[in-house]
């Protein structure tokens, strides 16, 4: 049963981190290659694991590419990776994020080394969240992400970087902790730090504390991840002073670990609390919706304009969870992997924007469109996918949120909530359109004149996005009918 | 007689010990390359540790007339102070290089202090434990004010007055058991104990206050608060080195003694054990914060881990209310404690070796002058960072593994409030470990020239680094470990 | 036929796409001609399958084509499938946008030329063609919104397609957001359906409503939310404004998009769910009243225009207004007649503007006149546009507004509010005209787009590539109305069935009285008109001094703008509420956050003051802890 | 009444009090290490009045006490020793001078 | 009988002498006190029938650590300085105070388990016995050894000069 693709996947980072390490320090263009090359590898063998993939009904709720060795015994924990329909997605996500980080980075002047160094320390991890089927292992790589994004953040970030890695670090930390005392309050409810096992074991055992509290403790985590207002504070700290190819990876991957984690270990082991908490997370959903997409309108820093529009769009997320129906389950699991492409490709194009201007601000900016042809063309597309325009991904995973919560019976009045939702993306229409007039539209600047349009590394990245976005939201079913293994087992727990 | 000979060899490595600590001094008088002392000590560890192994198989009984046990919970912590003497001595060289005099004395006050520590941790009976305890204190005391410098002296008599308080009361406690009981040996005064004739701790004052006292009596030692005020200032004036040994091998010494003085002694009925246990875990609570919430804004490094240790104190007695609240478990919270202490001794070495060499260069222990320190000592300070982030409770660090394991224990005896203070504490230790981290990483060096560090310092540290990461990926087999040493000799 | 064809045409636009963006963009960037070539041919190709579409629709029995549906995805037990839905109206349609598209591609060769976007132009041109075919085509609700969003983007591309300039900017990000916000009611009413439903399938949900499973206050609300689609869509008040500011496109854009297809969409939209509006009357009356009071609304603001443009842009909305009117109280068949007409003498009246502006290089009608004589063919062509629209017999436009007419007059209200619109639209296209082409040259101005400044030396009739459509489109315009004189038209849209012959229709209508009242009211309005800017007999001047609060009123919009854009949205919603947000997030949540941090932080302070360095406060906090323990114990043990 | 065990327990704890009184309040650091050898006394007295009165037979609290005078010894040995390295430092020996390490 | 009255003598003594340790302005005076109350233990050992201790007593406090304490008090010469008491005299009696309640209270409070056996003569055999012999704390001693000797190890490499 253990085949090891997933250990391999994980594992060739961390091979092209120790020879970047071996490397001298000023070898850049081979530490840039040797980084491409491992992630490359990498993303190429979750694409086999993703063709290799069995999508019979057989498969339903099945772990594929399992392996399982024992790693505490003492505790009966064990190292223990697998891929369903759920991970597997986000698995390519971030294999795939990965490999255009570097990319994005391609540019990086400031210790190049050590910057490679976290950022494939980072995959790693954030690939282990994904792929790690035993609780012990998740925390320890869910713990694991903070370090390179501590370092990636403080050193190569700019504005007050310092403040925002440590608020990210701590506000991270705090949920974490939670997190950790609800693992072991299950663990001990259970008698087993097994992901798939646990759901099963929990409903017939005795619980050492309330099921409630075992509910929030390890929602809250997932919920500051995510993030869900009112703990989103952290997310336009530190998207707006990390550099490019972290808030990529950040806004792309790193937030779905929340969403991942909140479908994986709170609503799928604890369905009845998450069907009486429903009601109240769900309007915390559409609050974080509306008021993200509200409060976005009033940014002026390309960055952290998007990174309160993340926050409106994973507010979509979170409402899909707690619709806990299958479409909406769906919905929001294809929103994940959606707005991890899209963001990503959003701030990949404000990190060119920024890089060719050496200016961030929407007053400043004005008339791009005449000096950067090929960047606006794409900024734009992304911007049309981030406001969910039909064709794009974006519209794809919303439009079966939408319908998954509106034909969601889990509470009274979830109908509203949905209908609140829909409004909401009128108002991304509003910020992304005025983005980009702002930044593209209007009569070309002086100042800009002679500012250079996309290289080819970076048309080779962002049109990897944009392929990306377009495949998935001309036929999402590439996805759904992958999503599908791993939702509807969770169903048969929800029973809704 | 015969017998008190047949039995020599179960005490063979603080023999050892003993007589290496005697060599040094001898060999001091007509060495002229001190560096050699320091091997010598390190040998006769290596051979006092080897003993130890050997004596593992060894069935649980008591020796010298019930004045000793030995049960793998003793031998492992031998093992555990030589690992940690050795390293220190390993990395005083530059340190001690120093000093003109008394070179062969430091290194032999360390082995005795260890001896003390060894006794200590394997004492079954209040007498010879209040004598060991007394050993390794004034040995300490020695090493503390050996700079002999403003500071030094200042927290050479702080640590001295404080301690002789701490000790009289600690013998007021046993005093107090001694006078219930009207034995001395632990295991003979339970006896008496568990047959008295209460069923609540309120109807035996003396019993109550035999517990508080010791409790405090060992609380300095492992610096629980409100008897940890000492710990900062003492480390701030002690050598580096010391620091180091005290934040590691005494606090290890402590938790060895508490545990077992608490368990043998009042582990029965489970009521008793229930209430003590109870009174730690507030304490542990206490402790934790105060440490972690003190230490944000430190400036000297030393203090930091001052504090640092403090907290790392309050998660280790997480563990010590394990077990008292699970008394009958085989090893509930005991092989949490030791892992725990496992990881905790490596990274704090492996951190203030790190130290003593930046310090020795730079002259301060300021964290002001460590800054840029990742250009000037890339390793060390590499190191360094690694060493904070397993403190934190990071992956993949030994710190993170001890953590789950010891809170995990907590949680089975329904002790999650105090696990979840636990946890938001190592949430508030991140920001000033980070500090330290960032410090380092980030803004450029004050100086562009070099910090060198021995060889000797280097593979000491490489140990610990790499101990640390072992602890963090593969903990099952020191997780084993830790489980066959939490059996204590309990008649 | 093979089954195929539809997917064919819906295909055919995008292939042009693929090709300019990806081939002649990238490697004959110098060679702009060449994509306007690939787009004429993709549409006029797409256009000949239409009217075999069309032939082979009239000659099935049952009026439509089975065409088997495509599987999008499955999610648990529900499909989403995406289909072709080929019936009279669909055909209909085809037929409309192909031809209509055709013409424009072709005028857009003159009318574009030299311009530095041309690849774009076209690229986005084939983009939103296809967008509408595949609007018009589709199946299923889902697949029908798809595209009802794509011809918004193609609408919002092409508006900004002179994006240097900020009111272009600002137009497009209006006209998008605008009708997004009418899309949230289809959108709200697609789930509203699907829920009750569970099925996207507009037949499926027709056969439904007529079994009755769909019915009562949900199916209103479905009918409303997708009328408020339409609405936005078709520039129905109160969602019109973005309509006007539209124009800041290239002529030829208005012609197909604003005036012939995207916002007509509304009304096919309407049309292809009708059976839901009929069974939900208060959804259509709604419809109707609606319609009718955009018609006077919008006309009454075309009196005072001076843009032709905009005079245009507003016959346009009241024009969609008489539409919707036309659904509301007539039926499928007289809404769609009105819009099948429309299509032809409104892209001629835009194109015809685009033509005089070309000439003179503004569309300032006070700036122009006397161009009769230098455009002939532009002023013949845009008469007849004109008298289409007037709705002056035998018209086309008279046909079917006379329809609409006699089915308003079931409700006095509509008929009188009709009637005045006739009036009014009759008087502002001949006002157009006469400032146009009546009188002398009043000089001209700039071109829109700067490279036709060596077109400043005087007026001139534009280029054959230009005038051909015009001419194409003006036939159209005058018989296209005469294809329902027998009641065909009706009859093929399921509508009763073909009363009489020809002639007798075709020479009856003028013995009813009805007919001749509208006609004769529209007669007046030209009079007026004549009276007002042909002949001067009463000066404008005069008459908009004496009605100067009505005159401001109109040529203000009513303020709806201001009222929108300045107050509602700025005021309101930016700088109150979305301000204070804004505080509120950086202040309150995140302030919560630091304010944690810095509590801690003064607790550290207060920790390390306690530790002071002295021995003996060390000892004694020693032994006041056991004395504490030992009195907790007691206490609390 | 008999003096008994009591008696001997409470001048045990009245000597500890004020040899601890002595140690928190006195400056001269000579004086508490004298403070200190009273507290250890007073333990001593504790322990032996413990040997009479509970175990009369066998003698554990002598030999207790006799531990405790020796290490007592030891610890004013060292004790002394400190004072006067720290006198040489520092020119005085009264405690609340000491507070360099603070904070 | 005899012994009860002793012992109230003794302990008043005792007491009076700690409090002149204490409160002695001189410090001389205070060491003098100071061996007093050793000596007075040592008579309260004897009501306690520890003649053995009492003598240990004797040799080891008054005849060595008074000594000590005495040669440490000259070596500092803060001799003139007196002994003033510090800063927090006051907290200092709140705290002795609390602390003798509770110890009071715990020795008054706790039902001791007297045994009413006269108590053993001949101190020093059994002492010899237990300190040395088999089942005694030789170990303890033998602990206690190197512990002097590291004293005496520790006080050498403190006194004597850098």
């Amino acid at each position: 049963m253990n085949s090891y693709y997933l250990t391999t996947i994980l594992v060739l980072p961390l091979i092209g981190l120790i020879i970047i390490a071996l490397l001298p320090k000023d070898r850049v263009k081979a530490i840039k290659y040797t980084a491409l090359i491992f992630t490359l590898a990498s993303f190429a063998l979750s694409i086999v694991v993703f063709c290799l993939f069995d999508r019979s009904d057989g498969a339903i709720g099945r772990i594929q590419f399992e392996e399982k060795l024992p790693w505490i015994p003492a505790i009966n924990c064990f190292y223990h990776l697998g891929v369903d329909g759920l991970s597997l997605p986000l698995v390519i996500l971030m294999t795939f994020l990965g490999f255009l980080s570097v990319l994005v980075s391609w540019k990086i002047q400031l210790r190049p080394r050590e910057y490679f160094i976290w950022l494939l320390l980072l995959e790693t991890s954030i690939l282990g969240v994904f792929c790690s089927l035993d609780l012990i292992l998740f925390f320890l790589f869910w713990e694991l992400e903070l370090i390179p994004m501590y370092f990636l953040i403080s050193i190569w970030g700019s504005g007050r970087k310092e403040y925002s890695s440590i608020k990210y670090v701590i506000y991270t930390l705090i949920g974490s902790a939670m997190m950790l005392a609800g693992i072991l309050s299950v663990y001990f409810t259970t008698g087993s730090f097994g992901v798939m096992e646990v759901a099963s074991k929990i409903a017939i055992a005795q619980p050492v504390i309330p099921l409630v509290a075992m509910f929030f403790l390890l929602f809250i985590g997932f919920a500051i991840k995510l993030p869900m207002f009112p703990f989103h504070t952290w997310l336009p700290d530190a998207h707006t002073d990390a550099p490019t190819a972290v808030s990529v990876i950040l806004a792309g991957a790193l937030l779905k670990m929340g969403g991942y984690g909140m479908i994986r270990l709170v609503v799928s082991v604890l369905p009845d609390v998450a069907r009486q908490a429903a009601p109240i997370l769900a309007a915390l959903a559409i609050i974080g919706v509306l008021y993200g997409a509200w409060v976005t309108m009033r940014q002026t820093d390309l960055k952290r304009l998007i990174a309160y529009s993340s926050v409106s769009h994973m507010g979509y997320v979170l409402l899909g969870i707690f619709a806990l129906t299958e479409i909406s389950l769906t919905g929001a699991a294809l929103q994940m992997f959606s707005h991890g492409i899209i963001t990503g490709l959003l701030f990949a194009m404000v990190g060119l924007v920024y890089e060719k201007t050496h200016d961030r601000n929407l007053n400043n900016l004005g008339g791009l469109a005449r000096q950067m042809p090929v960047i606006v063309v794409i900024f734009s597309i992304a911007g049309l996918a981030s406001l969910g325009l039909p064709g794009t991904s974006g519209f794809a995973a919303e439009f079966i949120t939408f319908v998954g919560c509106f034909t969601s019976t889990a509470f009274a009045g979830i109908q509203i909530y949905t209908i609140l939702g829909v409004v909401g993306v009128v108002f991304t229409a509003g910020y992304i359109l005025w983005m980009l007039q702002r930044v593209f539209y209007g009569p070309p600047l002086d100042k800009f004149n002679g500012v250079p349009d996309a290289d080819n590394v970076e048309k080779i990245c962002i049109f990897c996005f944009v392929a990306a976005i377009l495949l998935v939201g001309i036929y999402p079913a590439i996805l759904t009918n992958v999503i599908r293994l791993g939702i509807e087992p969770i169903m048969k727990v929800i029973g809704m | 007689m015969k017998m008190l000979i047949a039995e020599l060899p179960f005490i063979a490595p603080e023999l050892t010990v003993l007589f290496f600590a005697l060599l040094v001094i001898l060999l001091d008088l007509f060495v002229k390359q001190k560096k050699a002392l320091a091997y010598v000590s390190i040998a006769g560890l290596i051979v006092s540790a080897g003993f130890t192994i050997s004596l593992w198989g060894a069935s649980p009984n008591s020796i010298f007339f019930g004045t000793l046990a030995l049960d793998p919970f003793a031998l492992f912590f031998k093992l555990l102070l030589a690992v940690a003497a050795g390293l220190v001595i390993l990395a005083s060289q530059d340190y001690v290089s120093k000093f003109d005099r008394f070179q062969g004395e430091y290194y032999a006050l360390v082995l005795l202090s260890a001896l003390g520590m060894m006794f200590l941790t394997a004492a079954a009976d209040m007498i010879s434990l209040y004598v060991a305890l007394e050993l390794s204190g004034i040995s300490l005391y020695v090493l503390t004010t050996f700079l002999k410098d403003k500071k030094s002296t200042e927290s050479g008599l702080k640590y001295l007055l404080l301690g002789a308080v701490a000790s009289a009361v600690l013998l007021y406690g046993m005093a107090f058991v001694f006078g219930i009981t009207g034995k001395t040996c632990l295991a003979c005064a339970a006896g008496i104990l568990e047959s008295l004739p209460i069923n609540s701790i309120l109807q035996n004052p003396a019993l109550l206050m035999g517990i508080i006292l010791l409790i405090a009596g060992f609380g300095f030692k492992i610096a629980s608060f409100p008897f940890q005020m000492w710990v900062p200032d003492v480390y701030e004036g002690a050598p580096t080195p010391v620091t180091a040994y005290l934040s590691v091998a005494s606090k290890a010494a402590g938790f060895a003694v508490i545990t077992r003085v608490m368990l043998v002694l009042f582990g029965q009925p489970t009521w008793l054990s229930a209430d003590w246990g109870m009174i730690i875990a507030v304490l542990s609570a206490i402790t934790m914060t105060a440490g972690n919430v003190a230490a944000l804004f430190q400036s000297n490094i030393k203090r930091l881990f001052g504090y640092s240790s403090i907290a790392q104190a309050g998660y280790l007695m997480v563990g010590l209310a394990t077990v008292g609240m699970a008394s009958t478990d085989a090893f509930a919270g005991r092989s949490g404690l030791i892992f725990f202490l496992m990881s905790y001794v490596v990274t704090n070495l492996g951190a203030f070796f790190a130290i003593i060499a930046i310090t020795n260069k730079v002259n301060s222990d300021e964290i002001n002058d460590f800054t840029g320190m990742i250009k000037r000592a890339p390793l060390l300070a590499l190191a360094l960072s690694f060493c904070l982030i397993s403190l934190i409770g990071l992956p993949p660090t030994g710190g993170l593994i001890a953590k789950i394991y010891i809170f995990s224990g907590a949680v089975k005896v329904g002790l999650l409030w105090l696990v979840i203070v636990a946890v938001v504490n190592s949430v508030i230790s991140a920001f000033y470990y980070l500090r330290v981290v960032k410090t380092m990483w980030v803004g450029a060096p004050t100086s562009e020239e070099k910090v060198p560090s021995s060889a000797a310092l280097r593979v000491a540290l490489g140990l610990c680094c790499v101990l640390v990461f072992l602890l963090g990926v593969i903990p099952g087999g020191f997780v084993g470990i830790a489980e066959a040493a939490a059996k204590i000799f309990n008649p | 036929m093979p089954h195929q064809i539809p997917w064919i045409i819906l295909g055919l636009p995008f292939l042009s796409l693929i090709i300019i963006a990806f081939i002649l963009r990238p490697f004959f960037n110098h060679r702009p001609r060449i994509s306007g070539y690939v787009t004429i041919t993709a549409i006029g190709i797409a256009f000949m399958l239409s009217i075999w579409v069309l032939i082979e629709v009239m000659s099935t029995p049952q009026l439509k084509l089975e065409i088997p549906s495509l599987h999008w995805l499955t999610i648990g037990e529900f499909e989403f499938s995406v289909g072709l839905l080929v019936d009279a109206l669909t055909a209909v349609m085809l037929v409309v946008v192909t031809s209509v598209s055709l013409m424009v591609q072709i005028y857009s060769q003159g009318y574009m030329a030299g311009d530095t976007g041309y690849h774009r132009y076209y690229a986005f041109m084939s983009l939103f063609t296809g967008c509408m075919l595949g609007l018009v085509t589709g199946s299923s609700l889902l697949m029908v919104f798809l595209f009802w969003e794509g011809v918004g983007l193609g609408s919002y591309l092409l508006i900004g397609f002179w994006f240097h300039r900020p009111s272009a900017a600002d137009a497009a990000k209006k006209a998008f957001i605008v009708t997004r916000f009418g899309d949230l009611g289809f959108l709200a009413a697609i789930l509203l359906i699907f829920a009750n439903t569970h099925t996207f399938d507009i037949e499926h949900i027709h056969e439904l409503v007529l079994a009755g499973t769909l019915g009562g206050t949900v199916l209103t609300w479905a009918a409303l939310g997708i009328f408020m689609g339409a609405m936005g869509k078709s520039a129905q008040f109160p969602l019109h404004t973005w309509l006007p500011d539209a124009m800041e496109g290239p002529t030829p854009v208005s012609a197909l998009i604003h005036a012939a297809t995207m916002v007509a969409a509304g009304v096919f939209l309407v049309a292809r769910t009708y059976p839901m509006f009929e069974h939900a009357p208060a959804a259509l009356t709604t419809v109707a009243i609606i319609g009718a009071v955009t018609a006077i609304f919008a006309a009454s603001m075309g009196l005072v225009m001076n843009d032709i443009k905009r005079v245009l842009a507003y016959s346009t909305i009241s024009q969609l207004g008489y539409m919707m009117l036309g659904l509301g109280t007539g039926g499928v068949a007289i809404g769609i007649f009105h819009l099948f007409n429309h299509a032809f003498f409104k892209a001629l009246l835009f194109l015809g503007a685009g033509s005089v502006n070309h000439g003179t290089g503004t569309f300032d009608m006070r700036l122009m006149g006397g161009l009769r004589k230098v455009m002939p063919w532009t002023f013949a062509t845009f008469l007849i546009g004109s008298l289409s629209l007037a709705g002056i017999w035998p018209f086309s436009g008279f046909w079917s507004k006379d329809e609409i007419v006699v089915s308003a007059m079931q409700n006095p209200v509509l008929f009188i509010l009709a009637m005045i619109t006739v009036f009014m639209t009759a008087f502002y296209m001949f006002r157009a005209i006469f400032m146009t082409f009546g009188g002398k040259y009043r000089g001209g101005a700039p071109s829109e787009h700067g490279h036709s400044s060596h077109e400043s030396h005087g007026p001139h009739e534009s280029a054959k590539v230009m005038v051909i459509p015009l001419v194409l489109l003006a036939i159209p315009s005058v018989i296209s109305g005469w294809l329902n004189v027998t009641g065909l038209f009706s009859a093929f849209m399921g509508h009763g069935e073909v009363k009489h012959s020809f002639l007798e229709g075709f020479f009856g209508v003028l013995t009813h009285p009805k007919p001749l009242i509208a006609l004769a009211i529209a007669i007046l309005g030209i009079l007026l008109a004549y009276a007002m800017y042909g002949a001067k007999w009463i000066s404008a001047e005069a008459v908009g001094r004496i009605f100067k609060p009505i005159y401001i009123l109109f040529s203000r919009k009513y303020f709806l703008d201001e009222l929108y854009e300045n107050v509602i949205v700025r005021a309101v919603l930016l700088n109150s509420i979305f301000r204070g947000l804004a505080w509120f997030d950086a202040r309150v949540v995140d302030g919560a956050v630091n304010g944690v941090a810095q509590g801690t932080g003064a607790a550290s302070r207060a920790i390390r003051q306690a530790q002071t360095g002295q021995l003996q406060i060390y000892a004694m906090t020693i032994i006041l802890g056991i004395v504490a323990i030992a009195i907790c114990v007691f206490i609390f043990g | 009444m008999t003096v008994g065990l009591v008696h001997y327990l409470v001048l045990s704890a009245i000597l500890f009090s004020l040899g601890l009184y002595g140690v928190l309040a006195k400056r001269n650091a000579v004086i508490i290490l004298m403070c200190v050898e009273i507290m250890l006394n007073a333990v001593n007295i504790a322990l032996v009045a413990f040997s009479r009165y509970v175990t009369p037979l066998a003698l554990t609290g002598h030999v207790f006490a006799i531990f405790v005078i020796a290490v007592a010894a030891a610890e004013a040995a060292v004790g002394i020793a400190i004072i006067i390295t720290i006198y040489r430092n520092h020119k005085t020996i009264s405690v609340d001078k000491f507070d360099l390490t603070k904070w | 009988m005899v012994f009860d009255i002793v012992f109230w003598i003794l302990a008043i003594i005792s007491i009076a002498a700690a409090l002149a340790v204490i409160f002695l302005r001189d410090v001389f005076r205070a060491a003098l006190a100071l061996i007093l109350l050793f000596l007075v233990i040592a008579g309260i050992y004897i009501t306690l029938h520890a003649d053995f201790l009492a003598v240990v007593q004797i040799l080891v406090y008054v005849g060595a650590i008074s000594i000590l304490l005495i040669v440490g008090i000259m070596l500092t010469r803060d001799v003139h300085k007196g002994n003033p008491s510090g800063k927090f005299r006051i907290p200092a009696i709140i705290v002795g105070i609390l602390l003798v309640i509770t110890l009071t209270f715990t020795a008054i409070n706790t039902k001791w388990t007297i045994s009413d056996k006269p108590p053993v003569e001949k101190t020093p055999e059994i002492i010899g016995q237990m300190l040395f012999a088999e089942g005694g704390f030789l170990l303890p001693v033998e602990i206690t050894a190197i512990l002097l000797l590291t004293a005496v190890l520790g006080a050498i490499v403190l006194i004597r000069e850098k």
